[in-house]
């Protein structure tokens, strides 16, 4: 079986080049490839456009990317809470792309399908729908959205093979299946890396075929931005 | 006048056996705590799951595991968990029967306004122009004037539309409103005390008020 | 949590109807949903539009519900090894949509995620690509397809529970989620049925949300087309 | 001449490291024998697998493991299950490196012909339009020439295409060649015994002839 590990975060973005797209897994903070995230902020990069379908918080995340002023553009579909974030978008020096979420997911989905292009209903009637081509079909109003890929994608799972075989967990997966197979190249930090053969074939969520790195990431923090307990059962 | 809890439990109401039902953020979260316990409904969570359940203890908190407004949250008996296309290959495919959510703005055709107001800064869309784009039945939950006295259900949005002719039910803490397919809130029900002729006057668009007006019971 | 158990193939089939599209899942004789066949099999239905990769064979699989007449059309990619079928083909009784199968399969996952057209390369410069639109996205040339939807779909699954969440084994899986997902009804007959709660949400294939009605089916034949075997390791 | 496991193993020499690849049935199935050991390869089935191992013994078959052409098979380490519909988006994404399969017709412009003979029973294209759409390198598998001596490389298909201007390279029983971006078979190697007089004989397209023409080595 073919390996695809590599030694840590540091060699997974030895390429990043500035002017780049990048795609970074994560909801929220949830399954964010924090590693990779802090080795990039160790490079002298500029110009990036970053697809996530958040920004970050200000001290974590690509917020920290905004911070070093290394991105020109962010694809996202809900950037709230983050005051840097907010200055560079109204001084200019950011650009921002607003996507509804489903049709993030979904143009990130045809990239790695090799989809050029599929129609959704979300944003008709909508500044969404501008400029694009609009289509009725079975009576229903539809506009075409079109895929999206990247130079590399950075994703986080939980467990990996050395084949590049991953399973996510819990709500942590979100993005990142989608973006692992729209990456030219995609490079996975796992909590824990195996051999391959360990992992059940059957409980693969992505497939290593996907996967050009993988590494064993270390330190992870996993912030949490809504700490919401209850006092009953749980 | 309803607060915020009386609007959730008042759409509690709506909902019914053995749907799949989505939750917005603020007040449509609550709605949860009203939902009867004899009826079997599945709460999915827009970020990759199926089968919401209470908030964690402190022990069980799980930074792996959070709702659509980021919140550590848990999972009931069945539930399933999946990505993002997953999920929304789910809302517009049309398998959430019921979508409850927040508005600034409804007008009498059923168009929303919930994501953008000019001049301030976009925090953007996030699932929202999916949801309303997709699903079969949706119900708005909204106050029915702004702080200054402007209605906030009228002829037409004045604020960045969500999503059009998409909204079937608003509950406001003042009435119940049916969207009518051919335009038009139909007044259903009145919030106690409050009376059809301070609902006229705080509804901007096109009233239609059929008979007498129940008031709601809590 | 809802509960879609149902007693058995009877039941499951009680309101198939004459001229329905029906979906099932399976690739040749593997993962098909053989109760919810033989118990179609008893109903007097004609005119089904059934849409399957395959058409099954003279003895077993679809090819019985061929062989009663039942079906009026095929969508299918592939149909080969079928007598029955060919007869019936070239006597004019039997119509028949051949699909390519990466084609086929995202229609059918189209169907299930609400994307009514999307664009494919494949089928271009061939009798496929007839009466599509063609359009060319950065520099290669696509066609639009249509989305596939069913009134019911058959979905055969490893282990399921009573919530309607599934998980395949092997390369049983095949065409059956996207199916499960495209179905107006969607049946799911199970090797295994489990309350739920028993299967790791993290490990479904196709949440339950998707299907209406779930079985534990019983005396799985699982026919084999090509038994071949190494004499060596294995 | 080549015979079937010949063309096997010489298509086995274009196999590179840490390629995933999909055989298609018959010849191409036979490749498999002939990749190095000292290659790490991986082989994908479109019905929903990488990392296709060998046949299994009597003991091991399982129904629910099968490789496109309905053959019982097995797994190797670090192999992966998966849809259809993830299975094609994998082909049609262009992550599936190599793509090998037979033809009835191969034009000097890379179109190929291997699904449907006019007058005889469609059996359908299965995977074959997706798989010749989307790989990035094509490599077919076939007899130069029909039973009654028709040469199968030709000008232009005149079967029933199965995709355009996707063919990379040939290997026949009499010859191996390469598409030229131009248009054209460019002759790269000739089978033991076959002279490039008789390559051109039997070639009715447009084939390019350059310097010395090396024989095959087994």
């Amino acid at each position: 079986m073919i390996n695809k590990t590599i030694a840590n975060a540091k060699e997974a973005v030895k390429d990043v080049f500035s002017n780049a797209v990048l795609m970074f897994g994560g909801f929220g903070l949830s399954g964010i490839p924090e590693n990779c995230i802090k080795a990039l902020l160790e490079k002298d990069l500029t110009g990036l456009t970053c697809v996530s379908n958040n920004a970050g918080v200000d001290d974590f995340g690509i917020g920290l990317m905004l911070k070093k002023r290394m991105v020109k553009k962010m694809i996202s579909s809900y950037v709230g809470e983050n005051a840097e974030f907010e200055r560079q978008l109204l001084s200019g020096e950011l650009e921002v792309e607003l996507t509804p979420q489903g049709t993030l997911a979904e143009r990130i989905r045809a990239g790695g399908a090799g989809i050029p292009a599929f129609f959704t209903p979300a944003g008709i009637g909508t500044e969404v729908a501008e400029g694009k081509e609009i289509r009725e079909f079975d009576g229903k109003l539809y506009l075409m959205e079109r895929w999206l890929k990247a130079d590399f994608a950075f994703i986080k799972a939980w467990k990996g093979d050395t084949a590049g075989n991953l399973i996510y967990k819990g709500t942590a997966r979100n993005f990142n299946p989608m973006m692992a197979a729209a990456g030219k190249i995609t490079i996975a930090e796992v909590e824990e890396l195996v051999p391959a053969g360990q992992l059940d074939p059957n409980q693969i969520h992505t497939p290593g075929i996907y996967v050009q790195r993988i590494f064993q990431g270390k330190d992870y923090e996993k912030r949490i931005e809504q700490r919401t307990v209850s006092e009953g059962r749980g | 006048m309803l607060n915020k809890n009386q609007i959730a439990q008042r759409i509690a109401r709506e909902v019914k056996n053995g749907q799949y039902i989505n939750l917005g953020i603020g007040i449509p979260t609550l709605v949860a705590n009203y939902i009867p316990d004899d009826l079997e409904v599945v709460l999915q969570s827009e970020n990759g799951l199926l089968g919401i359940g209470p908030f964690p203890t402190e022990e069980k908190i799980d930074p792996d595991l959070i709702n659509a407004g980021k919140q550590t949250i848990t999972m009931v008996n069945g539930s399933a968990l999946f990505s993002s296309a997953e999920s929304f290959g789910m809302i517009r495919g049309g398998h959430v029967h019921l979508t409850i959510l927040g508005a600034m703005e409804v007008s009498e055709n059923g168009d929303i306004a919930n994501w953008k107001i000019p001049g301030k800064m976009v925090k953007g869309m996030g699932g929202a122009m999916d949801l309303v784009a997709s699903a079969e039945n949706i119900i708005v939950a909204m106050q029915h004037c702004s702080k200054d006295g402007q209605s906030k259900l009228l002829k037409e949005c004045t604020l960045p539309i969500t999503g059009i002719r998409c909204v079937k039910k608003i509950v406001s803490d003042l009435a119940v409103l049916e969207i009518l397919p051919e335009g038009g809130f139909k007044l259903l029900e009145r919030a106690p005390g409050v009376s059809v002729e301070e609902i006229k006057s705080k509804t901007e668009g096109k009233l239609v008020v059929e008979g007498e007006i129940p008031e709601m019971v809590f």
